[in-house]
């Protein structure tokens, strides 16, 4: 089981802070996750997918073309506003 | 040092005990911000601070290194709140000694800088009736980039 | 407002009435210097700090209002001490308070780049059995013209 | 009578805070008084002299060649160090 997290605005967009999920493609990209989550609606798609969300894989921040099959926690991040 | 925390702080009591921990250096320079009362000419009634908890403070931890390894000879305490805040609430004190002024200035602007843009929280104000998410500004983006 | 006082100050109290007179302005920067316990390897035991009553107030605030000239919404406090202090003590204390960081930051370091220049103070530190003059700095001169 | 003040290391170098004078010439310049106070000891008149010396008058910053003749309280202040 994968853990999948969203926060900030991601979070309000998909209904919900995290659920999990079992992912059995090797490798697992971003983009496969997010044809998943979308089911086909494209404004989920576009939101998980835009260039400014960045994918934090068990605490560490990941290209796009990271391959996540072996990660347990997998967070999308919207442009962050810490301070 | 860096503290991620929903109980409320007191900036000038963190300020004392920081500079008095710190009598070698002449120079402190602390930034606080606060929750803002107004704006866009409405009344903030509250102020939502989202993180991830223990990556946040990872990701902290990492732009201090950073700081440390620009100015060698600075010390630093960053302490950013999360939860629901206040109008007039602080949100985040950065306080940087030093021997010199200019390193202190330096290193506590660096450290706001980053933490606007890289630090993982999520804002959203509560004006009026409607909550906003705070998006962040193409001059902190700059600011940023700038170092 | 400007205060030239020979009593020391709590730099953390002064912070926290400063910030809670302006609950419109979410950032607040401070500087605040105090007397070293060492220089050039040597125990500093008293910093005598002489000024020229009356016209150091009236040149700080020459200061002040320059500052609020260059930013015009912001909010300033300086705390300037004479007499003779011991180690750890305050000297000086700025803080600006501003709706947005980058003023606040600018017009704290204004501030001080102009009192190290432009303040009438002058400052004898005694280490071991020996009185000194500090004198101005190089790199203070150039910080002041820089603006 | 004009009272004459020095600060910080010039106040070392003259062995007082303020004394005060009667000057009767006009005008009176920077360099007519140093040349009263300094009774031709040279250290003396090269301190009071120097660039870095800045004159104030009635609590104004003056020119070297500002007439003090109406001046009450003269000042001479070596750089400062404030902050």
């Amino acid at each position: 089981m994968t853990k999948i997290l969203f926060f900030g605005p991601l979070r309000e967009v998909m209904g919900v802070k995290e659920f999990e999920l079992d992912f059995e493609t090797t490798p697992l990209l971003r983009s496969d996750i997010i044809a998943r989550l979308a089911k086909g609606q494209s404004t989920i798609a576009e939101e998980l997918g835009a260039a400014s969300v960045r994918i934090i894989a068990d605490n560490s921040i990941v290209a796009d073309d990271f391959d996540l099959s072996a990660s347990k926690e997998i967070a999308f991040l919207p442009p962050m506003s810490g301070g | 040092m860096v503290r991620v925390q929903k109980e409320a702080f007191d900036a000038g009591a963190e300020l004392n005990a920081f500079t008095q921990s710190h009598t070698d250096m002449g120079a402190v320079v602390t930034f606080s911000g606060h929750v803002r009362d107004h704006n866009h000419a409405e009344t903030v009634s509250t102020l939502e601070l989202e993180h991830y908890a223990g990556f946040t403070e990872s990701e902290i931890r990492k732009i201090e290194t950073e700081a440390h390894n620009r100015w060698s000879h600075i010390r630093t305490l960053i302490i950013h709140r999360f939860g629901t805040l206040k109008p007039g609430e602080p949100i985040v004190m950065v306080a940087v000694a030093s021997a010199h002024r200019k390193a202190a200035f330096d290193a506590a602007t660096f450290l706001m800088d980053y933490l606007k843009t890289d630090a993982p929280f999520w804002k959203k104000e509560t004006r009026g009736d409607t909550a906003h998410w705070i998006e962040p500004r193409e001059t902190d983006r700059i600011a940023r980039q700038n170092w």
